[in-house]
């Protein structure tokens, strides 16, 4: 059969945020595939040396909407670390709970996202009803669902109060109860497992060799965990286990993922046990002093790294974001090797990929300058009215009636 | 002539199956939101929807053969309202019968997929084009065993016409339960031929963005919506009439309920697999029909022979 | 089928999710009916920033600390100020009401911000005006 | 002795020119600085010798005169290691390390893109991040880069507007 080029993306209802793949296919089986990334490059780093330290917290938050504590915390920490601030220790610990809560929120989406991806939207329903929850908790106790703004150069900015202490126990023993039937279904329901098993298959020598992270590395076997291994916040005061697979494929994946969340809720019951007295926060210098700090933090898809240069302003040298995705996204090309078409979205998804995360800029455009050329909103709408009219249909009796209305 | 336009036009033409195939899709769409804990939609979303599509602009792409692209959709509608008048509802009398009509109206189902075969094929988009392909490619994996289970229950009853199969289960009442393993299969290539979870394959979203309809928009979507709708309708009758063939012989207002209520049976199994169920592998599809579907279907005519050597009808 | 020759699940169950999908058809549906009900925010919730001008002292650390150049702080006499905000700039990070040392500025509950007209996004709280007049 | 001073004993005897340039940051962060017709040997040697066997990510930096490439390592212990060197800005031509590491590609064509670096024997392939209409010679994370023609709203120039 003749081979076919098809491109999936950049707009393409698999992919959650825009990117570019291309495979080519003879029938149903893929033959080659190569990806264009940089369709989310916004110009974060960049950016972040036009800021100050205060405001960078809140920039580097919006890296990612699902992550953003991930990447608020790592660069937070590389900041304390440049500026020798000792942290309190309530701080740290109330770090964790909020990162743990993110992993919980991060992989049940995930799972979600996979069920979809391989049409099992009751799956995906189920999920996403039950990280409402979740969700409700991390708006109590940040003041939002996503971009929680809670963390500060030098601790947090809000502390955990008693109320908060009995509604997390709660959710988490919900969330613990639904996650169990979850790790049930994901088992047993043969329909899935099909679709799952033996699927993208990362051997464990390739995930070691092409720098996998997270659950991908840990579904291939790969015991490496940030957390344990470069203890960050309070981790190195917390017990925890590595969860770790062998079956190298999607089904390992998505079982590293379930087993990762009964971790946290584990997790997040010791550290409000152990969750100690005291301040949250020390007052930081608005001026770091000269130096450079490597920052490393376990996302939910993996190890977030960030490196921060000072050069002794309040704005920083040089910032520079590895995102997980980044990692990953090279093992998706060895995943794919021999799959199916079918299969494509599964694989890609399993990953966990954050697009947003991987790329971070694009040059703020002017309407003016041709070579970076884009469209203004009025320019587009009234480009868009004429096209119709173009086409023999007129909108402007409708827009005026519309206009009156308003 | 003037009852032949009634019932072409209006039952059991096109303006009842038109209503019937809607409110399916609303039963459908409202069990499934169900079932996944959702509210789901109102009652007059589908037509709602079909409204939208209709009064929007239909864009053939340029490269695409205009003449076959248009025509396809009236063959996928054409072909489905002519199945159902060979079809007996409720009562053991279609509208047209004749010795035969049963591979007639299994031929004229199979008419549909064909044109989504060839409306994608004439696309000319890619994703179409793989669309096309996988439908086809499932077509014959589910033709078959959906053809032999449906030919047993004919060979028990000994004749190839769906009224004839009617009036001898109206007489023999309790023959029907010893189809009940095609009935299952039936169900079961009923999935594969209406597309949906789990044999949604040719359009499976996240892989080939829509499909075969990828290209098609406004009046032409709206009509291959349409007679997807209607195929829904006719293959669950086709499903009841041939399986649950029961209580034909009563008053017509009991007849039509108890027809209402088969249909929403078979209806509500699709729904409740469409749920519980993930997609299939275009060769995990084809495997799972060859090799396990096929033989069943297999076992269900060779009870059908047995049978009847033993009841010697 | 691949996963039985890896072992991989302990039991073959399709329609493993059959039981609780029929129990939902008896339940309550998760769905929030959102515009015809509305939500309630939790209590410290950082929604569209409020200001009260009697108590600014026009340090304008706010405007300096804000990350998307959102506030204005302008005088307009002797020790009165008002603020500009623009809510379309703004990112609801509440850093200018923890930069605030006199607790001029605070979060509200209030979310549902979306305008047809961007510069109904323009809000400014008027100094002699305790309320914001511009709504 | 820790392990982290051990890394760094072990790199000063294998290469005497480390002898101050190999540090201890902190707890499991151990920095150096080479030069560039050495790099490649001691980078070589932290993987195969020291165990580095993972690549974080490549940092690019504009330092004015010179453009500096952090390599940060790590190993499944939790020690990093943020080998750097640099080369002068109206030379920038560095040596890919695709042959130790494959998935090096990706941080090689960002460094290309953002930094404006020529990276030898990197092979033909998309680029990364920026688009493909992207004017030749525009490297943005250059500290002489600005956004042409766009208008960068801070306080400062809000104020001057306001003017």
């Amino acid at each position: 059969m003749r081979k076919v080029v098809i491109p999936i993306g950049p707009q393409h209802p698999a992919l959650k945020e825009p990117e570019s793949f291309s495979v080519t296919l003879s029938g149903e089986r893929i033959m080659a595939f190569s990806a264009r990334l940089g369709y989310n490059h916004r110009g974060i780093e960049k950016a972040c040396e036009e800021r100050t330290y205060l405001q960078d917290v809140y920039l580097i938050e919006r890296i990612c909407g699902i992550c953003s504590h991930t990447h608020s915390t790592c660069f937070v920490q590389a900041v304390e670390e440049i500026a020798g601030l000792q942290v309190p220790k309530r701080a740290l610990y109330i770090r964790s709970i909020i990162g743990e809560l993110e992993r919980i929120h991060s992989h049940l989406l995930w799972l979600g996202v996979a069920g979809h991806e391989v049409g099992f939207d009751t799956l995906l329903m189920y999920t996403w009803r039950d990280r409402e929850v979740v969700m409700d908790i991390l708006a109590e106790l940040t003041g939002n669902r996503v971009n929680y703004g809670i963390n500060l150069i030098g601790g947090v900015k809000r502390d955990l109060e008693k109320q908060h202490i009995t509604d997390i126990l709660k959710s988490v023993d919900i969330l613990e109860e639904r996650t169990k039937y979850y790790i049930q279904v994901c088992k047993e329901e043969s329909t899935l497992i099909q679709r799952l098993s033996g699927v993208g298959v990362l051997s464990h020598n390739d995930a070691l060799s092409l720098g996998a992270v997270g659950p991908t590395a840990r579904a291939s076997d790969v015991a490496r965990d940030t957390r344990a291994d470069d203890p960050y916040a309070a981790y190195d005061e917390l017990d925890f286990k590595i969860v770790t697979d062998d079956h190298n494929d999607v089904y390992g994946r998505t079982l590293v993922r379930l087993g990762e969340l009964m971790e946290s809720y584990r997790l997040i019951r010791t550290a409000i046990k152990n969750l100690p007295e005291g301040l949250i926060s020390v007052k930081a210098p608005r001026k770091i002093p000269v130096g450079e700090a490597f920052s490393r933090y376990e996302a939910p898809r993996g190890e977030d790294v960030h490196y921060v240069k000072s050069n002794g302003t309040d704005k920083p040298e040089r910032v520079k974001v590895r995102a997980p995705t980044l990692a990953n996204v090279q093992t998706v090309a060895k995943m794919l090797e021999d799959g199916q078409l079918a299969d494509l979205p599964i694989v890609i998804a399993a990953i966990d990929p954050c697009f947003s995360c991987t790329d971070r800029l694009i040059s703020v455009n002017s309407s003016k300058s041709e070579t970076l050329g884009s469209m203004k909103w009025e320019d587009l709408r009234l480009y868009g009215i004429e096209w119709h009219r173009s086409k023999g249909m007129d909108f402007s009796a409708i827009n005026k009636k519309l206009a009156e209305r308003l | 002539m003037l009852i032949s336009i009634f019932n072409l036009l209006v039952f059991p033409g096109i303006i009842f199956l038109g209503v019937a195939g809607m409110s399916a899709e609303f039963i459908d769409r409202k069990l499934y939101a169900r079932m996944q804990n959702r509210t789901g939609p109102p009652w007059f979303q589908p037509w709602a929807d079909f409204i939208k599509l209709v009064s929007k602009e239909d864009v053939v792409p340029t490269e695409a053969n205009p003449r076959m692209f248009r025509a396809m959709p009236i063959f996928a509608l054409t072909s489905t309202i002519t199945a159902s008048f060979y079809i007996p509802l409720w009562s053991t009398h279609a509208l047209y019968s004749f010795n035969g009509d049963l591979i007639v109206t299994i031929y004229l189902l199979t008419i549909p997929t064909l044109t989504y075969f060839l409306g994608g094929w004439y696309s000319t988009s890619l994703y179409s084009k793989i669309g096309a392909i996988r439908s086809l490619t499932q077509l014959f994996a589910y033709e078959v065993p959906l053809l032999m289970c449906i030919l047993a229950p004919a060979l028990l009853a000994n004749t190839w016409s769906l009224s004839e199969m009617a009036k001898f289960y109206s007489h023999h009442h309790w023959y029907w339960m010893f189809n009940l393993l095609g009935f299952a299969i039936s169900l079961i290539a009923l999935l594969g031929k209406l597309e949906k979870v789990p044999f949604d394959i040719p359009e499976a979203e996240t892989e080939i963005v829509g499909g075969t309809f990828t290209e098609y928009s406004g009046r032409l979507l709206a009509m291959f919506k349409l007679s997807i709708n209607i195929e829904t309708i006719v293959g669950a009758s086709l499903v009841s009439a041939v399986y649950l063939p029961f209580g034909l012989q009563l008053t017509p207002a009991l007849g039509i309920l108890l027809y209402v209520g088969k249909l929403l049976f078979i209806i509500s199994i699709l729904s409740l697999s469409r749920t519980i169920f993930a997609r299939f592998r275009m060769d995990q599809m084809v495997e799972f029909c060859w090799k396990i579907v096929s033989p069943l279907a297999f076992l269900q005519m060779l009870i059908c022979l047995i049978l009847k050597g033993v009841l010697a009808i | 089928m691949s996963d039985l020759k890896r072992g991989a699940c302990d039991m073959i169950r399709p329609g493993k999710m059959l039981v609780q999908v029929l129990q939902s058809l008896f339940k309550k549906s998760a769905t929030s009916q959102y515009p015809f009900k509305k939500s309630e925010m939790p209590a410290h919730y950082r929604g569209k920033i409020n200001f009260h001008p009697e108590l600014c002292i026009g340090c304008k650390m706010c405007e300096r600390d804000c990350p998307s150049n959102a506030i204005k702080i302008v005088k307009v006499g002797d020790k009165k100020f008002e603020a500009q905000f623009d809510l379309a700039k703004c990112i609801y990070c509440a850093q200018c009401v923890d930069s605030c040392i006199k607790k001029a500025l605070e979060s509200t509950k209030e979310f549902e911000l979306a305008v047809l007209d961007k510069n109904k996004l323009k809000v400014t709280f008027c100094a002699d005006v305790k309320k914001d007049t511009d709504k | 002795m820790s392990k982290e001073d051990e890394i760094v004993q072990s790199l000063t005897s294998e290469f005497p020119l480390l002898q101050d340039k190999a540090k201890v940051q902190r707890i499991r962060r151990v920095v150096a600085d080479v030069t560039p017709d050495k790099f490649e040997q001691v980078f070589a040697y932290a993987k195969d010798n020291l165990g580095f066997s993972v690549l974080c990510t490549i940092t690019g930096l504009d330092e004015g005169s010179t453009l500096g490439f952090i390599y940060h390592m790590s190993r499944t212990d939790g020690i990093t290691f943020s080998l750097k060197y640099s080369v002068p800005k109206d030379k920038p031509v560095i040596n890919s390390i695709l042959q130790y590491f494959t998935n090096a590609d990706i941080y090689e064509r960002e460094l290309e893109d953002l930094l404006g670096v020529k990276v030898e024997g990197l092979p033909e392939g998309n680029r990364y991040p920026l688009p493909d209409d992207w004017p030749k010679g525009e490297h943005p994370l250059r500290k002489d880069w600005k956004p042409k023609g766009a208008k960068i709203d801070t306080a400062e120039t809000q104020v001057k507007e306001a003017k």
